[in-house]
């Protein structure tokens, strides 16, 4: 009795349930007949959809960072919509959240291959999670273009359909080298990394170009990120004095070590990658930031025309300054609608299929974006990518820019 | 090499001692918890974290007002003090309420199942509403006290470095340290305080003896909370930056600084505590210099979880407790 | 006529022909509207009903076995969402095979265990390093990597490994009681992913925080295998391995004791029951389940780096336990299920819809609340208000009734070494 | 026949002596009973015999060997089986569980034999459970076989557990109070379960008990404990009218 009771509630409840769980399913993977799903998005009669995907972390530690890119991609998308719904298609944003997790990264992968509509994805923000995830987009063929992963592994597996705009750590770690020994004169420098992929590939590229330069790597230190207190690696800063600190990781940590030394009298410049350049550092670090440089991959959004634009529209729309990385959502979703566009041409203005898509965006030549200028080489990385310093004079956000390397 | 551990030696006790302080404090609520419950009160970690979110927020909305920037920086964080430790204290006591007492008689496993699940839950309210309010969960506060005083280590031996000292320090050193002396004369000198050691001895005879032992236990509750709210305080005005998620891993430690002081016992709480934190920046200090660069500073987690292992091991009373044996 | 009702769903043929239609109506709806998460959930949860039916275990065995390795995989091949149903099936699988070895611990050895993620970590990095590279790094002889054939011999290695790693761990551990040992388990985990983490120097083992990538896919008869649904077979069959013996277990004289310490260490220990050789007996091979699936997982990702391996994970795992009820093994598949297909599809789903809405601007919700955050939240929940009023969870564990008739037949010749069993009638006392 | 042999066993806490210069033998086949007035130490003299405890000085020795040192598991499997003054069953396991859990000592399966569900493990484990049931029938327990041990009203807990100890095939069981917080009628039952088990389980028993009739009607021999030592040992006969004895248990008025 009581058994059969249960059968009769389990199988009401999980249709139920079911029932419920059924607008979350439909809309999140929804085709065009769903008219379930309220977006002013809607198709249009006689218009196909083509979505594209971002993914990026809208929570945890980098949110700040990965919600920029998702915004810059949005922004780009919704002034491109016009023109590709004369040539009779319709775009919709497709933001997913990795959380800094690969786990997760892979498994929206696998969601995001499984949607027909989704053409291409725009991320990912950590190395760790592109990595894996990547390997799924290649199985689909489709085509990522990655606004912010440096880790040199992510283009030398030869995966066609992979790309990125920005420069690599064998780039950048050698750009803030060359900075650090030639211009700021530093001969004995201190690196401290955060012990995540992206710090240590950095602080490693960091310190392979300074030796060669001729430095001398007087400590060599790692942190855990989340915590708060890094007075011990700061002590052991005042005992090398050293003429500069390096800090591979984000500004979370780098902020809060900026200060605490700042605290302990070290006034040596402190130097950090692109995973520094956020406002979030300078909200940390207060006034102790001043001295510090930063290299990043992400330039200087108001030195064309066209990057002054695309600020007062990422204002005007979405009511907050961009961070270093919107601009590159922003460049990133420009490269592959391009890409996108040609495919379409070249199709006779038919839906192409995702394989060429890729090949049509990695073939993107001269791409002239609102920062950076993007040809893709053979492995998909940008020949144009430049690697830009930046030192913090004031307790302010943006930095100045003090240089800019080319490959 | 010993030389270099020597010359930051006055610096490394410094830092140590006020990492060592906040261990110490929030030992102290595991410990009056333990002592009286046998329950490790999880959720302790996290009550500590919303008291720096509140101590924050108070800071924020005090001197947002234009005539409070006169009032001196002592006050302020006196009235903070006050005014956070008592909601982290109600939080404590709710959160008894709530999620031990109705399961007071059941297998042991089961509250400790709740106690994650309350960090949890109270490590995502906080950060809802810190990012509702502020944008992102990583909040900094106002800087005070920040006063460099430096320590002149090198007058008394050449070996030694001078060691800098923000005024926080001193702030945080002497309020824990008021704190502790407070509790152990409340605990010790007071009727409630042995009532406390009544419940804590024997639960059953305590209440024959018409000791009203929820209430007692509710007090436990509010003091110990209400200390773990006023280090989260603070905690912000040393360090400045605080998130939703400083709770779980430094609530560990202060529990590996009750373990090794002796769990249940105040005064070895305190000991535990400020043990732990030189121990902790001694290492992340030195242990690179030590080894040769083989183990970094990142290895100084692994550092405080094998002393508590050991402790468990070969003397599981603690420094200063008692030895038990289980009645059969 | 609730009677009624009750009776209509009692009869066994009526519930089949139900049963039957709810399968062909679920799985012509996953095969043919393509995207239908719904149907795919609902054609899942057949297997929770089919647990409730009033039928053979034989026959819902091999019911299960039917849906499981025809119909579901063939049911959702219908659209080009077929691959993420499988990543989403492979993951229930690695999950619920980890959380039945966390059950063995946790559920019936009552040892609470918040590291089980590290003898995860064991197995993925002990298949990981040897099938890249990186095993040239340390090993002098032998050619690196090892080919894809090697991952089936690497998932005894693997759980082998685990065990091992569940008995050094165990043994120290051990010697602490109660409350104590979560706490101590959570710091060995949190010590096993620090190491594996910063494991690139001196030696360079582990390749640190970069993680290891490209780990050679399986293969076998020449076929590699990459794709989620060759991975979803290959977890079933080791899940429908780990379900046996841990059924087998449960009912043994090792379950047994395993709950006799549980329930009482002194009393199980003067029973004769050696305290210390049984939870380590349940360490061992809780983690060794957990160690296989390791392999898995690091074939299937073909990356992996500590960052997979956190606390959080195993507090993950802990709640599937929790939620579907400690010590019930079919309570403990559910509960892995829910919170898998919870992670990874609805919480998913449900924010891609909402930020579909609020792109739209038809209604605005705070980023802040976005459902995909709010996973620790819910979580946290779940262990509250499980703990709190379902403290046995979904389907709560049950003993194992014995049939009184079976234990009539065919007695002994004697009880004990009893000499005297012809002058003095064993029956009833009589008062 | 000696079965137990105890020599000038002591057992301090700290400062406390809880047992002090404790020397009795135990006869096969006798029922001993252990009594004295409470905190006189006869539970922490139980717990040295079964392992609980390890003395501070002195020797126990079964069957002529000593067993101090060994584990309650080892002392378990050389055969010295005991029940516990506060009840301590497998409360959510069911009866019959309960009493299986007793037979593990010999139970000889493996971890193979039970993964593979070897005939060998399937054969030991039916007639074990055969085993069980008896058991049960005999402490007329058999119709609550699969209900969990904790819903059994307390008469019948207090009986499960010396089935449960009985399991074991015990040479030796020590019973620890085995009447406490039972009615008359319970008690009577008991009385003659206690009285008959040890020639039908070929075992001997030792128990500690506060109900004196009981004591009286089935021991054969009594040793008193008070404050820790022995204060004297007989028949029911001498025990009753030892003034030792009387004055331990009602103070030194009650002989002057």
């Amino acid at each position: 009795m009581k058994l059969n009771k249960t059968f009769g509630v389990l199988l009401s409840g999980v249709l139920s349930i079911g029932i419920l769980a059924a607008c979350s399913s439909d809309s999140g993977s929804s085709s065009s007949s769903s008219s379930t799903t309220p977006t002013n998005t809607e198709p249009a009669e006689g218009t196909k959809v083509i979505k594209i995907a971002t993914q990026s972390p809208l929570s945890g530690g980098s949110a700040i960072i990965g919600e920029a890119i998702k915004l810059g991609a949005q922004l780009k998308l919704e002034e491109e919509q016009a023109k590709f719904e004369e040539l009779g298609y319709t775009l919709q944003l497709e933001p997913y959240d990795d959380q800094g997790d690969p786990k997760k990264g892979v498994s929206n992968a696998n969601l995001i291959g499984a949607d027909e509509q989704i053409y291409g994805v725009i991320g990912h923000y950590n190395s760790g999670v592109a990595i894996p995830s990547s390997e799924v987009y290649e199985k689909y063929s489709i085509a990522m273009v990655s606004p912010a992963n440096t880790a040199v592994e992510i283009t030398e597996r030869g995966l066609k359909t992979v790309n990125r705009i920005v420069g690599r750590d064998d780039f950048q770690g050698p750009a803030g080298a060359n900075y650090a020994i030639n211009e700021l004169g530093a001969k004995k420098i201190f690196v401290i990394q955060d012990k995540t992929a992206y710090g240590t590939g950095l602080a490693d590229a960091f310190i392979a170009a300074a030796e060669e330069a001729g430095a001398e790597i007087v400590g060599y230190e790692g942190i855990t990120i989340g915590e708060k207190d890094f007075n011990g690696v700061v002590n052991q800063i005042l005992n090398k004095k050293p003429d500069l600190v390096f800090f591979g990781g984000l500004y979370s940590e780098g902020g809060i070590i900026i200060k605490q030394a700042r605290d302990k009298g070290i006034d040596v410049p402190f130097m950090g990658g692109d995973g520094m350049d956020s406002s979030g550092l300078v909200d940390i670090a207060g006034e102790a930031v001043k001295n510090t440089y930063i290299t990043s991959v992400a330039g200087d959004s108001t030195a064309t025309e066209s990057g002054k634009k695309f600020v007062e529209d990422y204002k005007a729309k979405f009511n907050k300054d961009p961070e270093g990385f919107s601009v590159y959502g922003y460049d990133s979703m420009g490269v592959f609608l391009t890409g996108l566009e040609s495919a379409i041409k070249a199709n006779n203005g038919e839906l192409p299929s995702k394989d060429k898509v890729a090949e049509a965006v990695r073939a993107v030549k001269d791409y002239k974006g609102a920062l950076t200028d993007v040809s893709f080489d053979e492995k998909g990385d940008n020949v144009n990518a430049k690697i830009f310093l930046y030192k913090f004079e004031e307790a302010s956000y943006p930095p100045v820019q003090v240089g800019e390397v080319g490959q | 090499m010993l030389q270099e551990v020597l010359q930051s030696l006055p610096q490394v006790l410094v830092d140590g001692l006020t990492l060592g302080a906040v261990y110490a404090v929030v030992a102290l609520g595991y410990t009056m918890v333990y002592g009286i419950l046998q329950l490790i009160n999880f959720a302790h970690g996290e009550v500590f974290m919303s008291g720096a979110f509140i101590g924050t927020a108070f800071f924020i909305l005090i001197m947002g007002m234009g005539w409070a920037a006169e009032i001196p920086q002592f006050i302020l964080l006196i009235i903070v003090l006050v005014l956070t430790a008592s909601i982290t204290g109600l939080v404590g006591v709710g959160l008894e309420r709530v999620a031990y007492r109705p399961l007071r008689n059941a297998p042991r496993l089961i509250p400790l199942i709740t106690a994650i699940g309350i960090s949890f839950i109270l490590q995502d309210v906080v950060r809802f509403i810190a990012e509702l309010f502020n944008g992102n969960y990583i909040v900094t506060g106002p800087s005070l006290f920040s006063e460099q005083i430096t320590l002149k280590a090198s007058s008394i031996s050449s070996i030694f470095f001078d060691a800098r000292i923000k005024t926080s320090f001193l702030i945080v050193l002497g309020v824990a340290i008021v704190l502790m002396v407070a509790l152990d004369y409340f605990v010790n000198k007071t009727k409630w305080g042995t009532a406390m050691r009544a419940v804590a001895l024997d639960r059953e005879t305590a209440s024959l003896m018409s000791i009203n032992v929820n209430k007692v236990i509710s007090i436990t509750f509010f003091i110990g909370s209400a200390l773990g709210g006023a280090t989260g305080v603070l905690f912000a005005v040393q360090y400045g930056t605080i998130d939703p998620y400083i709770g779980f891993i430094l609530g560990l430690k202060a529990f590996i600084a009750a373990v090794l002081g002796g769990i249940g016992n105040i005064r070895g709480a305190m000991l535990g505590g400020m043990l732990l934190g030189l121990m902790e920046m001694f290492a992340s200090a030195n242990l690179s210099l030590l080894t040769g660069g083989v183990f970094g500073a990142e290895y100084k987690d692994v550092f405080a979880f094998a002393i508590l292992i050991l402790v468990l091991i070969f003397k599981p009373e603690g420094l200063l407790g008692k030895p038990t044996a289980e009645k059969v | 006529m609730k009677a009624k009702l009750a009776s209509y769903f009692s009869n066994k043929w009526l519930q089949v022909i139900l049963f039957s239609l709810f399968i062909i109506v679920t799985s012509a709806a996953l095969y043919f509207s393509q995207k239908s998460v719904v149907s795919f959930l609902l054609l899942l949860s057949s297997l929770l009903i089919l647990h409730y039916m009033s039928l053979k275990n034989v026959t819902k065995w091999i019911t299960a076995l039917g849906l499981l390795f025809i119909l579901i995989p063939f049911a959702s091949s219908g659209g080009p969402a077929f691959q993420s149903y499988m990543e989403v099936a492979t993951m229930v699988g690695i999950y619920i095979s980890m959380a039945l070895g966390l059950n063995i611990v946790v559920g019936m050895a009552g040892l609470l265990d918040l590291g089980f993620v590290a003898f995860f970590a064991v197995g993925a990095y002990s298949y990981s390093i040897f099938a890249t590279k990186q095993a040239s790094n340390f090993m002098p002889f032998g050619n690196f990597p090892l080919g894809g054939e090697s991952f089936w011999g690497f998932l005894i290695i693997g759980g082998i490994m685990a065990a091992i790693a569940g008995v050094l761990i165990g043994v120290p551990v051990l010697r602490v009681k109660g409350d104590y040992l979560a706490i101590v388990t959570l710091g060995f985990g949190e010590i096993i992913r620090i190491i594996f983490n910063n494991a690139d120097r001196p030696i360079n083992i582990t390749n640190g925080a970069m993680g290891i990538a490209s780990v050679t896919p399986p293969e076998i008869f020449g076929i590699t295998l990459s794709f989620p649904n060759q991975f979803y077979f290959v977890t079933l069959f080791i899940l429908m391995f780990t379900i046996f013996a841990v059924l087998r277990l449960e009912h043994s004289k090792l379950g047994r004791s395993w709950k006799a310490v549980r329930e009482n260490e002194i009393a199980a220990q003067a029973m004769g029951i050696p305290l210390v050789k049984t939870k380590l007996l349940a360490f061992a091979l809780g983690a060794s389940f957990s160690g296989i699936m390791g392999v898995v997982f690091a074939a299937k990702q073909a990356f992996i780096d500590p960052t997979s391996f956190t606390l959080m994970e195993s507090f993950t795992i802990l709640v599937m336990v929790v939620l579907g009820g400690m010590g019930s093994v079919p309570g403990v598949i559910l509960g892995a299920a829910v919170i898998t297909i919870l992670n990874l599809q609805v919480l998913t789903e449900l924010t891609n819809w909402l930020n579909q809405l609020s792109l739209s601007g038809a209604l605005s919700i705070p980023d802040a609340l976005s459902p995909a955050k709010m996973q620790k939240f819910i979580f946290g929940a779940l262990l509250v208000v499980f703990a709190l009023y379902r403290p046995k969870g979904l389907i709560p564990a049950k003993n194992k009734i014995f049939d009184v008739k079976k234990l009539k037949d065919h007695r002994p010749d004697h009880l004990n070494n009893d000499t005297e069993k012809d002058s003095v009638p064993i029956d009833k006392v009589q008062v | 026949m000696t079965i137990l042999e105890v020599n000038s066993l002591t057992k301090q806490f700290g400062g406390l002596t809880a047992n002090k210069d404790i020397t009795m033998t135990v006869e096969e086949g006798k029922i001993t009973a252990v009594i004295g007035p409470n905190g006189a130490g006869k539970t922490t003299f139980f717990n040295m015999i079964t392992g609980v405890y390890q003395p501070t000085s002195g020797d126990i020795k079964l069957d002529g060997k000593s067993i101090v040192g060994l584990k309650p598991d080892e002392v378990a499997k050389k055969g010295i089986s005991r029940t516990f003054q506060n009840i301590r069953l497998f409360g959510e396991m069911s009866v019959i569980e309960n009493v299986l859990v007793g037979m593990h000592t010999h139970l000889k399966t493996n971890l193979l034999g039970i993964l593979l569900n070897l005939p060998f493990t399937k054969k030991e484990e039916a007639s074990a459970e055969k085993e069980a049931y008896r058991l049960l029938e005999y402490f007329e327990l058999d119709h609550l076989l699969n209900e969990k041990a904790n819903n059994l009203s307390y008469g019948a807990q207090r009986k499960l557990e010396i089935a449960r100890a009985l399991a074991t095939k015990p040479k030796l069981l020590l019973l620890d109070e085995p009447a406490a917080g039972m009615n008359p009628k319970e008690t009577r039952e008991l009385t003659e379960v206690i009285k008959r088990m040890g020639q039908e389980f070929n075992v001997t028993v030792i128990l500690i008990e506060h109900d004196m009739k009981l004591v009286m009607e089935i021991s054969e021999h009594i040793v008193v404990l008070d404050h820790g030592e022995k204060i004297a040992e007989g028949n029911p006969e001498e025990i009753r009218t030892n003034p030792k004895v009387i004055e331990a248990y009602l103070g030194s008025a009650a002989v002057h």
